[in-house]
């Protein structure tokens, strides 16, 4: 089986999905005779037509609100957004309709519907073209927050998110569209939504993150090994609802917790996970939760990217500081 | 300097304020036993109206957006609808959704602040009003294009207000509209005033039917208290949406009567002697002169329809004054299809908790 | 001196500081000849003219990118978003143009431009009009994010707010609009930005919240006190940039935290608050932090509103549990 | 029905793609001391672009967006504007930006990825380039409500793309723009591409001028690749402003001869033939034509020029070469007016650590 990265998985998800349910649709700019800018809908407009994958004009606003209008007819629309800076003039009908439309019609009608925006910085791209906004989603009741880490977890989680009842908010990370390459085998297999995976035992020290940085943090625990620290690494997956439980049963075996995520650490996802902490796991504690985050600064442009972004250093530094805690 | 395109933008009207026909009536219009129903509708959402009100003023419900004076626009719409099209309104329009199924009693729920009243028992498709202005323009794009894709001949209408034209949902929706010719009729009320706001601070355009040649398609304008024009125009719409031909803009020139809302005093903004000149184009008297005229329509026939109206609307305020409450644990019995474990807590919490009187 | 109330000192506030700076303007939705839907700009209109006091389109999106362009014209512009539940349609332009615009021209351009809007429920209001947002905008760099909870201090607040070279989030808890009043003198004093204030000194435990769930705080704590728990409360007001030293402070001497506020759990901003005293409080905490919050469901329309925000009884509860924990 | 509104969109060329006058030139125009600048500043630009993609190209800057083919857009924007006028600019109006005093290396110092490239030394007015398409419309607005409060007879130009134009925030901005009568014209540089999406996925609409009439003032449609149709539509259109007869929407009909940016393939989307038949219509070698039949301009001239840009683009490039690198630290100089202490010891840490290199 050939290896694919973590783009390729995605469109493989796109692609099985297509086939097999007639009612999934995408939607976004580019997305159709340019396959996406990214190219996560190459093929796709040849398969299944330039209908069910459509090219929008540029109106970010529309493609929330029609994906709204599409799920109350039962199409299952998969939107992109093309860079993560534009999905913020979608907050409005996220908030305001898409995670509500269930409950006002007291399940009457629906919003399974996907979007899809690259996330995160680390690849020289303009300005809003690097954020990290999990945490404003993730504040909003009625939706999930979904975002990989793999080529693999992509696939699954992809399959997952559309064919989720409720809408879904999936949060690709730019860096690792093509960082590695993994096997995906095209089963259309989904992965299970709220819950983390434990990607590796630990015993000295948790170590929680998601997306992207889940590349350095896993280069930071194997480096941590060599020095006989062992941390247990966590992948959040699914950013919302937060499956606490693995986290804190992580947290009562290691007794102490380092918290990555790329975003600015003020009110990031981060915040959400020590708060938890301090109030159900206060005393499995032995060390203060660390948060290793991105500055509160504005995301800068290229050339200082790589000094806003978390390194493998500084979280190495982060989890010996925590070990040494005593 | 050459021209490179030219516009123009119909105005239409049958019946005029004093109930006469100031052009070839639409064969349906020839019709009084499709007409009476038309003055029924309307007569019987005004009844609904005062009632509302007076339910808000007597603190046995919420705030409430009156729809006073624009009785045409919604019944002519919802006359000229099938029963599979979809509508997607905006909370004036009364008219349209009780004939669609919408009952009274689920719209006194809802402006009783109850969620379960989107959950019309008669109406399963249509969406539920949309609070933020213009947003909806938006997600009808959506509703037709699903229409297109399952290629039913059916079709979509949406309602919207003067005030919603200004919004960018609007013009983001019907841009893309045009581009991919939905099935999709945007009927515009307008009623001069977004709460305070008066068409002229609204926009500089003369007509807001002209907003549709952005988009590039056809926009008019008609007289919205004529419920024979709205009915026409909307039909025509319909019909032309249903050949494939793609959206229309109808610009329907109605008055709100009313306060915004019952949170509203308009006296602030208007005067009393610019509310009495709109009386007179209100659109029930002008229908039911003509169907006096044309001898359907007499004393009899109101005295009974006035009683039968007061009947069916007391009986839907009983429903809605006898709805037992909500238990608060509902918040979380349609937040998702299948509640995440990680919120059954504060489920519980509120199951045990019970209801906390205001 | 007559008392006032909260939106009356808010309109008070911005008649003195359009009367003494002749940059400062008002725009937003029926502001003008009505006054405002909360009538915080009475009177405005025919006083400053409505040029000054300018009647905008049905366009939030307008308000806010119009704001954006005044404030680099070194206009002061002071916008009104009608509900919360408008405002989400605004953050695109707060989050990428009016935080960014200092930092993007590295100071040639900037914005100081106030948006304020009402801000939580129990007026018995439609959808969409009892929002409380804070969290989404204190995750934004570059912004201040201010929630008064007193006619006095909306006063103080809002002069600061306007004066602030920066752009400032001014969140007016709607609750509190006509609850109670105060003697607010008009001697155009602003109160100071990014501190918080201590209301009342305490030894028990530290309860820390802001805007309208400061009334159902104090009225918890005062009944504390006659069972003998002596709370400590805090009122953030600034919700961002934090002043964590005044709460760690407090903790350090109670030992106990509850944090109140009414928007949802999950990602609110008591996980900020509460992750930064399990990171940089943790030696200091006997107890776990408790957060009492909203739920992590839509807010409620009328009906269930009551039972949607966190009552006098339910920190009552927290607290007791806090105090009481050994 | 009648008719109750009409309207027409001129279209405007003075010098048609062979260097032939096709109408009566505008009075600048016949004076080649004017012309002959437009024509240097054309070539200035072009040669300024060849070299940025090169830069791109060779790693030594980031993505970079080429406005080959629509010079004279840029160009007759920025010599029709008064100093102290103020341009709101999309990205790729790189020749009015540089009239105006931006510097290439400034350009340049953007487009590898450093902020401190928008502290326009030369130009401390004007905003940089907005990224998020569209959302500079309505800044814009705010700019000239600004202009207009201050009565300085001072009017605002925004440029932006046709793709642009499918944005809420366009709308809701000239639509305000309208009710407000606000010194502010719009230029559309349409080049009939939004990256793959061409005209017509675009817009329904058979020009973009028409979507001024949604707006209640007037648009127009010019030559886009004519510099004289350029400068004489935006020159006209701020004497309207300054005259407080409120804003226009000036349609320029160009092409854009290179990828999107960089980082695009056009080949993906469309043809090399299509790509060859719009050289023909590029602004450049017309007006060159038009110069020489004129006698004011020759080989010779035209030898110095080059050699001329060439110099001026590489002393920029070196400048820009030779910027010495930020301070990761700086990242937290410019956030608030001063850095809340709440944020100074991330700053330290930064300060502290120094520069990561990628
Ligand atoms: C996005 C948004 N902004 C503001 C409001 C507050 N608001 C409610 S109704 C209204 C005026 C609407 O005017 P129009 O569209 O003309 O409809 P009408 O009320 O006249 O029927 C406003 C401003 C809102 N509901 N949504
Ligand atoms: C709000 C937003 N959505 C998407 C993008 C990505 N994007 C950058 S340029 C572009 C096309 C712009 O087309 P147009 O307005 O015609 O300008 P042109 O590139 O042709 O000059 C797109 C979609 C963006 N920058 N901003
Ligand atoms: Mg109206
Ligand atoms: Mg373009």
């Amino acid at each position: 089986m050939p290896e694919i990265n973590l783009v390729e998985a995605v469109n493989q998800a796109l692609a099985y999905e297509m086939e097999h349910d007639p009612s999934v649709m995408a939607l976004g700019e580019d997305i159709g005779v340019n396959g996406g800018v990214f190219r996560a809908t190459l093929g796709l407009r040849e398969r299944f037509g330039q209908d069910r994958v459509l090219d929008t004009p540029l109106s970010e606003v529309l493609i929330g609100a029609m994906s709204i209008g599409l799920s109350t007819m039962k199409i299952r629309p998969v939107a992109e957004i093309q860079f993560s800076g534009f999905l913020y003039s979608n907050l409005d009908n996220i908030i305001n309709h898409a995670s509500r439309m269930r409950n006002r019609t007291q399940g009457r009608l629906s919003c399974p519907m996907v979007i899809r925006s690259p996330s995160g910085g680390g690849i020289h791209a303009p300005e809003h073209h690097s954020e990290s906004p999990e945490a404003m989603f993730a504040h909003v009741p009625g939706i999930r927050v979904v975002i990989p880490s793999s080529p693999l977890r992509a696939y699954g989680l992809l399959l997952a998110a559309i064919r989720d009842p409720d809408p879904v908010i999936f949060l690709e990370p730019t860096r690792l569209y093509r960082l590695f390459k993994q096997e995906v085998p095209d089963n259309g297999k989904a992965e299970l939504l709220d819950v983390c995976l434990t990607i590796r035992e630990g015993t000295d020290v948790t170590l929680v993150s998601w997306g992207a940085m889940m590349n350095e943090v896993q280069i930071a625990a194997e480096t941590l090994s060599t020095e006989g620290i062992e941390a247990e690494v966590i992948d959040v997956a699914t950013i919302k609802p937060l499956d606490m439980e693995t986290i804190l049963k992580s947290v009562a075996k290691t007794g102490r917790c380092v918290i990555v995520h790329e975003a600015p650490r003020c009110a990031g996802f981060g915040a959400e996970i020590a708060a938890n902490l301090a109030e159900h796991g206060l005393l499995t504690l032995f060390a203060p939760v660390c948060r290793v985050t991105g500055y509160d600064a504005v995301m800068p442009l290229a050339k200082l990217e790589k000094s806003y972004i978390p390194s493998v250093e500084k979280i190495i530094k982060a989890v010996r500081k925590t070990v040494q805690f005593a | 300097m050459s021209t490179i395109a030219e516009f123009k933008i119909p105005y239409s009207q049958f019946l005029d304020h004093k109930g006469e026909v100031v052009q070839p009536l639409p064969e349906f219009a020839q019709d009084s036993k499709i007409l009476i129903p038309l003055y029924r509708a309307m007569v019987e959402k005004r009844t609904f109206d005062s009632k509302a009100i007076a339910l808000q003023r007597t603190g046995r419900m919420g705030t409430y957006a009156s729809s006073l004076g624009q009785e045409a626009v919604g019944v002519g719409i919802g006359a000229a609808m099938k029963a599979d099209d979809v509508l997607v309104p905006s909370y004036r329009e009364y008219g349209a959704q009780f004939w669609r199924g919408v009952k009274m009693r689920e719209v006194l729920l809802y402006w009783s602040g109850d969620e379960r009243s989107n959950n019309y028992e008669c109406q399963k498709t249509d969406l539920p009003i949309c609070v933020t202005i213009g947003a909806h323009a938006g997600h009808a794009v959506g509703v037709a294009y699903a229409l297109k894709l399952r290629n039913k001949n059916q079709a979509a209408v949406c309602t919207i207000g003067d005030g919603a034209t200004s919004k960018g949902d609007f013009y983001e929706a019907i841009n893309a509209a045009g581009v991919w010719k939905l099935p999709l009729v945007y009927v515009v009320s307008n009623n001069k005033f977004a709460i305070s706001i008066r068409y002229e601070q609204q926009t500089a355009a003369q007509t807001i039917a002209q907003k549709a040649i952005a988009a590039g398609f056809s926009g008019e304008q008609i007289d919205g208290n004529d419920v024979i024009a709205v009915r026409q125009a909307v039909d025509q719409a319909l019909q032309k949406a249903r050949r494939g031909d793609g959206p229309t803009l109808i610009e329907a020139m109605t008055y709100r009567l009313s306060d915004h809302t019952t949170a509203d005093d308009a006296s602030r903004y208007r005067t009393q002697e610019e509310l009495s000149q709109h009386w007179v184009f209100e659109p029930i008297s002008r229908l039911r002169k003509y169907l006096t005229e044309l001898k359907v329509w007499g004393k009899n026939e109101e005295d009974a329809l006035i009683k039968e109206c007061a009947a069916k609307v007391q009986r839907e305020v009983d429903e809605y004054l006898n709805t037992p409450p909500q238990d608060p644990s509902g918040m979380f019995d349609h937040l998702y299809e299948t509640l995440p474990s990680a919120f059954e807590d504060q489920r519980e919490e509120l199951r045990k908790k019970g209801r906390v009187h205001a």
